[in-house]
């Protein structure tokens, strides 16, 4: 008699058990947006949503990785991306892919190199070493290239970046007409303005000087209201 | 070791005068358990945690164990140097520092043996914390000062370099927090040693016998993880004496997560004024 | 021998190998040495003329044996790095990820660079190289990976350039690796061999020596040999694997020529012994005086 | 004159010499798996190990000193702490090592093939176990087994002796207690088969006429390290090239 | 701790990983196996103790010499035993690099200093001539030959079979003229003492790699390894001093074996070195 209830004990309690996991799973996921965290908390099983910035996942749940506010992006196509906003800036080392803001540093007849400053427009505490090759900075005829006819040192360039490059800095490319030369300065110091797509002139001395110029893009120009 | 002329260096022949009467001290368990500063033997000082005290760094935590007080700094992602080779995973450097003034004895201003094996010893905790292939080709620096020492400095300074990188928004699997303990004879396990309760072999004279069973242990741990990551440990211990002390100082870790967790929150609830 | 037992003894006497009776008719040289002084022959490796004396002796420039090849006449020294020929088969590895190429250590005076011109990519060979698979270089070949690959060129200051465009090269799986002399490797026509026991191996000319499994899947056309199969590798073929291993390297230390024969015989001439006893001292030794033996009847047998 | 009690009248020096003696040689080659070439020397008391890398790709450092036609010798000299009589530990760059690995250098550059390995770096590394007098002259004769273990092509041996003059008769190959006595020291690195003086080093005052003298003692010297050195080279080639050339 | 970036393939690492999760090593070992060790003791004359240690291809010598000094302030009573550890670049080429060999020679030297800093391990009460005054400073240098892996046990070795092998000239104290102590050395340079060596630690690394832990790592297993914890262990099984390295984490209860695993090990280390001691004739030096 022992034994077979000893059984149906233990099945019940297997039961409960199971439940009890299955709600949790269930309700953690709303309780927990919004709600603060520290690296190494869980936040929610791995069906419910994906891991986005600020979280890993390890054996079936996602935990947080940052020390932030719990938010969630909601995606139609797929499960919701679950990612912890910081108070820091997301983004602290250059990726494939990202828009960034480098200062010309060095220029050769091979390549160009600068400093990352910025990336996706938020700016880095420390600059990243990076480098244009000629053959990256138009994508039109990029063999009749000449670097000095495209960047000088001290403009600020908008690039994007290619690869992780080798250890000495991140490759980065200008081949399309958002990237390219946004600040650059005369001789003489003053500003100078955007002609064309390789043309910039100084306002002063109307001297032309050639540059690899960035297409300014429609929200950055401010029309002034009447 | 290389003295630094820039500084006013203390005169070579000059003598500590507390070093000629050194106190020697009996017992540092008196008969109803208490011990000199009057706490029983399983209890731990109270620690005060506090973020972003360090302006100019990404981040920064100050922990203060009883009379113990550490300040770390972190400073964010950067370039490696040039002369390094390639590496998809980021790297950690890692310095720990007495500050002159902090011990009893004047200590040197360059970091000598023990602190370079203590630096590397945090260093090997926070690699097991820090994610490190979100920052490929770059390096993380962390920077501890140890302005008063009064035991347990290198526990404290292991949670307060884990809070200081979650605090300057580096990835981490898991914050680390970390306790230490002093075997004082078999059976006595004094929590969260001061300075005059720390293991030190002139305190023992062979004949009686020996220092048996007596040492420091410090163990840092992933606490939701619940995995070591670093232990430390000195003086003459029997083996299971060693596991019983190592399973105590984690429990003792354990425990600091609740004060860490809060200290961390803190910092964040700062966010919402400013966004709001 | 128990399991755990440790061995701790002093250092042996060094025991200088059996010097076989005919050792003397073999011609050795040191440096320095005149090796002959009429003018008719062609200077060879190992060897160098002085421009001041005019009466043309030849002197050697390293330890070795004097080999002459109808007119060309060259020392053989025992230990030297890899001069590389176009043509031979190399194992390397990648020590850099540049721009276009690979940089290689082939243990070779200089290292060997790998174009990205001359590996197969993914998708068959005709594909053009583009842009993008210089940006992903590393995703094919990373630090610290082990290829094999075929000498394409050799340039005039030594620094080879070697390519893998074909079914037999490319990058290693799961296997060890041995670095011998390359003096050690006997050239032959074929360097890969699938040996009977469950092994290939790979006596490269540039000393590094790959031993893996005989992986039955050779699937790997259309990816170009880039993804290697990570799964554990059973515990017979492993065995077989890590005693070779071991073999190769007691031939090595008593420095008898590496071919796919000589390896076999101390392969099998290693079976009545635990794989890890092979390294120990009188155990090494006996299974090389019996590869030696077993070689010099198969001379003097068919010889 | 400081070097009268150098020799005793019946004309034997302090250890029982004669002076036209060397003290005991004992080398032997291949004694590391990792480097390229390696040799052990044993002369008297002085012990020293000696390691060649190379040639190989010069690291980062030296990647400024490439040299399109002929390869760069890098070396390095180093004293163990409990080398010498009293322990003085000796950080690797002082001045000391870093002058006798330059004379090392400057001896290989004329002896080995440069021009054979071009754009590439051989590494020579020395380390001294223990000192009795004429380390530079143990270090070039472990040097150049060395270098002939690592299958690296040079004109000829380079054999180096000392000798000092003491009570107008040449001590050869001299101990340290001669050394510091305190009077004239030559040492000299020589190709035996070539007859030609690679480097030669006095310190100390000598007179005129007695220089030819204290040389020629030197050269001397140098020949017998020779018939030494190649003893060994043989016996390390017939051992190695009798499976060589058997199997 | 591979200092030397001997860096593999992932394929590479993932056969020693298996490997050894078969408990069959790429040299045919098990997971508790030494490599056989060649231990020479009194190879440098010019020192009051030495030893060279071979462990597979890792190579090292150890000398002792021993000075006499002031004690210091807080411990007038007793002797000093000072480490100092050098990297020769014999050992590989990279360690020329500063930076880098500074922190493989202070980890050995921080993991000695650490295990012999206690009442047990040397009776420095026996190093004392003169209370106050004068006594012994024992220098044990260690010089690296050859790195194979596994330095810190074999660095142990050599130093405990160097300490053993030390002959401490026998002083005799004096009373000098105005009621000075004057120390006089023995005029027969035999007549010595010897440090009694049986608890000197021996340190045992005990290697983290995939699944299971491994004792004596070769360089290739050590750069597979998550994580490793070294330990002081005396002859009678006392540990006197642990530290864990290689950035990985550790659960608890692994932790508690390889600390057991360990201990076991480093005390069939003390018996083998004991043994062959005892046995050991004097004469094979190192190299010949």
């Amino acid at each position: 008699m022992s034994r077979c209830s000893f059984k149906a004990w233990d099945l019940l309690m297997l039961l409960f058990v199971t439940l009890l996991l299955f709600c949790f799973a269930f309700i953690s996921m709303e309780h927990i947006l919004g709600q603060k965290c520290i690296p190494g908390e869980r936040l929610t099983s791995v069906e419910s949503c994906r891991s986005g910035t600020g979280t890993y996942q390890r054996q079936g749940y996602i935990f947080a990785s940052l020390t932030g506010v719990v938010c969630k992006e909601e995606k139609e196509t797929d499960l919701p991306i679950l990612y912890v906003a910081s108070r820091h800036k997301a983004q602290s080392v250059p990726e494939v892919g990202n828009i960034v803001t480098c200062k010309i540093t060095q220029i050769s007849s091979r390549f160009a190199k600068c400093q990352i400053t910025a990336v996706n427009n938020c700016s880095l505490a420390h600059a990243f070493r990076g480098m244009i090759r000629k053959e990256d900075v138009r994508s039109t005829e990029r063999d009749k290239v000449e670097i000095f006819k495209s960047f000088h040192p001290g403009d600020i360039v908008l690039a994007k970046v290619l690869s992780l490059g080798d250890a000495q800095w991140y490759l980065l490319t200008t081949a399309e007409n958002e990237l390219g030369v946004v600040v650059a300065q005369s001789e003489n110091g003053t500003p100078l303005t955007a002609l064309s797509h390789n043309e910039m002139q100084c306002p002063v001395t109307h001297v032309k000087e050639s540059r690899k110029v960035a297409r300014p893009q429609k929200e950055h120009i401010g029309f002034p209201e009447r | 070791m290389a003295t630094d002329s820039r500084r006013l260096a203390v005169p070579q022949s000059s003598l500590d005068p507390k070093s000629l009467c050194p106190a020697k001290v009996e017992r540092l368990l008196n008969d109803e358990e208490q011990r000199l500063d009057g706490r029983y033997s399983s209890e731990s000082r109270g620690i005060y945690l506090q973020c972003g005290t360090v302006s100019q760094a990404k981040g920064s935590c100050y922990c203060e164990l009883g009379n113990t007080k550490v300040v770390c700094s972190v400073y964010g992602p950067k370039d490696v140097e040039h002369y390094e080779d390639f590496q998809m995973e980021g790297k950690i450097k890692c310095e720990f520092k007495y500050a002159p003034f902090s011990c009893s004895k004047h200590r040197g201003h360059i970091p000598d043996l023990s602190e370079a094996e203590i630096s590397d010893v945090i260093l090997q905790a926070l690699t097991a914390s820090v994610r490190l292939q979100c920052y490929p080709k770059s390096l993380i620096e962390v920077f501890i000062i140890v302005l008063e020492n009064d035991g347990s400095a290198v526990s404290a300074s292991i949670t307060a370099a884990s809070l200081a990188l979650a605090d300057a928004g580096i990835e981490q699997y898991d914050i680390v927090t970390s306790a230490s303990v002093r075997v004082y004879g078999n059976g006595n396990f004094l929590e969260d040693p001061t300075s005059v309760e720390e293991y030190r072999p002139q305190d023992f004279d062979s004949e009686s016998g020996g220092d048996l069973n007596h040492g420091l242990v410090t163990v840092a741990l992933l606490p939701t993880l619940n995995q070591v990551c670093a232990v430390l440990s000195n003086g003459h211990l029997e083996c299971d004496v060693l596991v019983e002390t190592i399973q105590m100082c984690t429990s003792l870790a354990q425990n600091l997560y609740t004060a860490a967790r809060k200290c961390l929150l803190s910092s964040v609830k700062s966010v919402d004024q400013n966004n709001a | 021998m128990s399991s755990s037992t440790i061995v701790i003894k002093a250092p042996s006497k060094r025991r200088n190998n059996p010097i076989y009776a005919h050792a003397s008719e073999v011609f050795l040289v040191t440096p320095g040495d005149v090796i002959t002084e009429d003018a008719d022959y062609m200077r060879g490796h190992g060897t160098y003329t002085n421009a001041g004396d005019e009466d043309n002796k030849l002197y050697a420039s390293v330890a070795g044996v004097v080999e002459r090849i109808n007119k060309l006449v060259c020392v053989k020294a025992l230990k030297t790095r890899y001069n590389g020929e176009v043509g031979d088969v190399v194992v390397g590895r990648i020590k850099e990820v540049q721009q276009k190429r690979w940089k290689v250590e082939t243990n070779s005076r200089l290292d060997s660079t790998l174009q990205i011109s001359s590996v197969n990519l993914p998708g068959g060979e005709l594909r053009r190289r583009s842009a993008a698979d210089e940006l992903t270089m590393r995703e094919y070949l990373k630090e610290g990976d082990l290829i094999s690959a075929e000498v394409q060129q050799v340039h005039n200051d030594g620094m080879l350039s070697l390519h893998t465009r074909s079914l037999r090269y490319g990058k290693l799986g799961q296997g060890c690796c041995v670095v011998v002399s390359p003096s050690l490797i006997k050239r032959r026509k074929n360097h890969i061999h699938n040996l009977p026991c469950g092994a290939t191996t790979i006596l490269a000319n540039n000393g590094y020596i790959w031993i893996s499994i005989t992986s039955g899947d050779a699937c790997n056309e259309g990816d170009g040999g880039f993804n290697v199969n990570k799964e554990p590798v059973p515990l017979e073929e492993r065995e077989v694997v890590c005693r070779l291993k071991n073999c190769i390297q007691c031939l090595a230390k008593s420095s008898v020529m590496l071919y796919d024969t000589s390896v076999l015989y101390a392969y099998e001439s290693s079976l009545q012994y635990q794989v890890k006893e092979i390294m120990s001292e009188k155990v090494s030794l006996e299974i090389v005086n019996q590869t030696i033996s077993l070689l010099e009847r198969e001379k003097t047998g068919d010889g | 004159m400081a070097g009268l009690e150098l020799i005793s009248d019946q004309g034997y020096r302090i250890d029982g010499r004669k002076p036209t003696e060397l003290r005991q040689i004992r080398c032997r080659l291949g004694v590391f798996t990792q480097a390229d070439g390696s040799s052990y020397v044993e002369q008297g008391n002085t012990k020293v190990l000696a390691s060649i890398y190379g040639p190989h790709e010069p690291s980062s450092n030296m990647r400024s000193k490439i040299s399109h036609d002929k390869c760069i010798i890098n070396c390095e000299y180093s004293q163990a702490s409990f080398s010498s009589a009293e322990r003085k530990h000796r950080p690797r760059g002082d001045r000391k090592s870093l002058d006798m690995a330059a004379h090392i250098k400057q001896t290989f550059e004329s002896c080995i093939h440069t021009t054979l390995y071009p754009r590439s770096q051989i590494d020579i590394f020395l380390q001294i176990l223990q000192s009795d007098g004429s380390n530079y002259c143990a270090c070039v004769n472990a040097a150049t087994l060395a270098i002939v273990d690592a299958g690296i092509a040079m004109k000829d041996y380079v054999c180096a002796c000392s000798a000092s003059l003491a009570k107008g008769t040449t001590l050869v190959d001299i101990n340290h207690v001669e050394e510091s006595a305190g009077c004239a020291e030559l040492s000299a690195a020589v190709m035996p088969k070539l007859n030609k003086i690679v480097y030669s080093e006095l310190n100390g005052r000598l007179h005129e006429d007695e220089i030819g003298k204290v040389l020629d003692s030197v050269v001397l010297g140098c020949n017998d390290m020779f018939a030494v050195m190649e003893r060994t080279v043989r016996e390390h080639v017939e051992e190695t090239v009798s499976n060589f050339t058997h199997s | 701790m591979s200092l030397f970036g001997n860096n593999l393939s992932d394929a590479e690492k993932c056969f020693i990983i298996h490997g050894i999760q078969d408990d069959f090593r790429t040299d045919g070992r098990s997971c508790d196996n030494y490599r056989t060790i060649e231990l020479a003791v009194n190879v440098l004359t010019n020192t009051h103790g030495s030893s060279k240690v071979r462990l597979g291809n890792t190579e090292l010598l150890v000398g002792v010499k021993v000075e006499l000094g002031k004690p210091e302030k807080a411990t007038p009573d007793e002797g000093r035993i000072e480490f100092h550890v050098d990297c020769s670049p014999n050992a590989t080429p990279a360690a020329q690099r500063k930076a880098a060999n500074k922190d493989f020679v202070n980890n050995i030297e921080s993991m000695l200093v650490r295990t012999y800093a206690n009442k047990i391990a040397i009776d420095l009460t026996s190093l004392c001539i003169i209370k106050g005054k004068m006594c012994w400073i024992v220098h044990v240098d260690v010089l690296i030959l050859e790195c194979g892996g596994n330095i810190l046990d074999c660095t142990s070795l050599g130093v405990k079979s160097a300490l053993q092998d030390t002959g401490i000239p026998r002083v005799v104290v004096k009373s000098g003229d105005e009621g000075e102590e004057e120390v006089e050395l023995p005029d027969d340079p035999f007549d010595v003492q010897h440090i009694s060596v049986n608890n000197v630690p021996i340190l045992v690394t005990v290697s983290f790699v995939g699944t299971r832990h491994i004792i004596d790592a070769t360089v290739e297993e050590e750069s597979c390894c998550s994580a490793s914890v070294v330990m002081g262990v005396t002859r009678r099984g006392r540990i006197l001093g642990v530290r864990k390295q290689c950035g990985g984490s550790l659960n608890p209860e692994t932790l508690v074996e390889m600390l057991e695993f360990g201990k076991k090990s480093g005390r069939q280390l003390h018996v083998a070195l004991d043994k062959m001691l005892k046995s050991y004739e004097k004469g094979t030096t190192g190299y010949l």
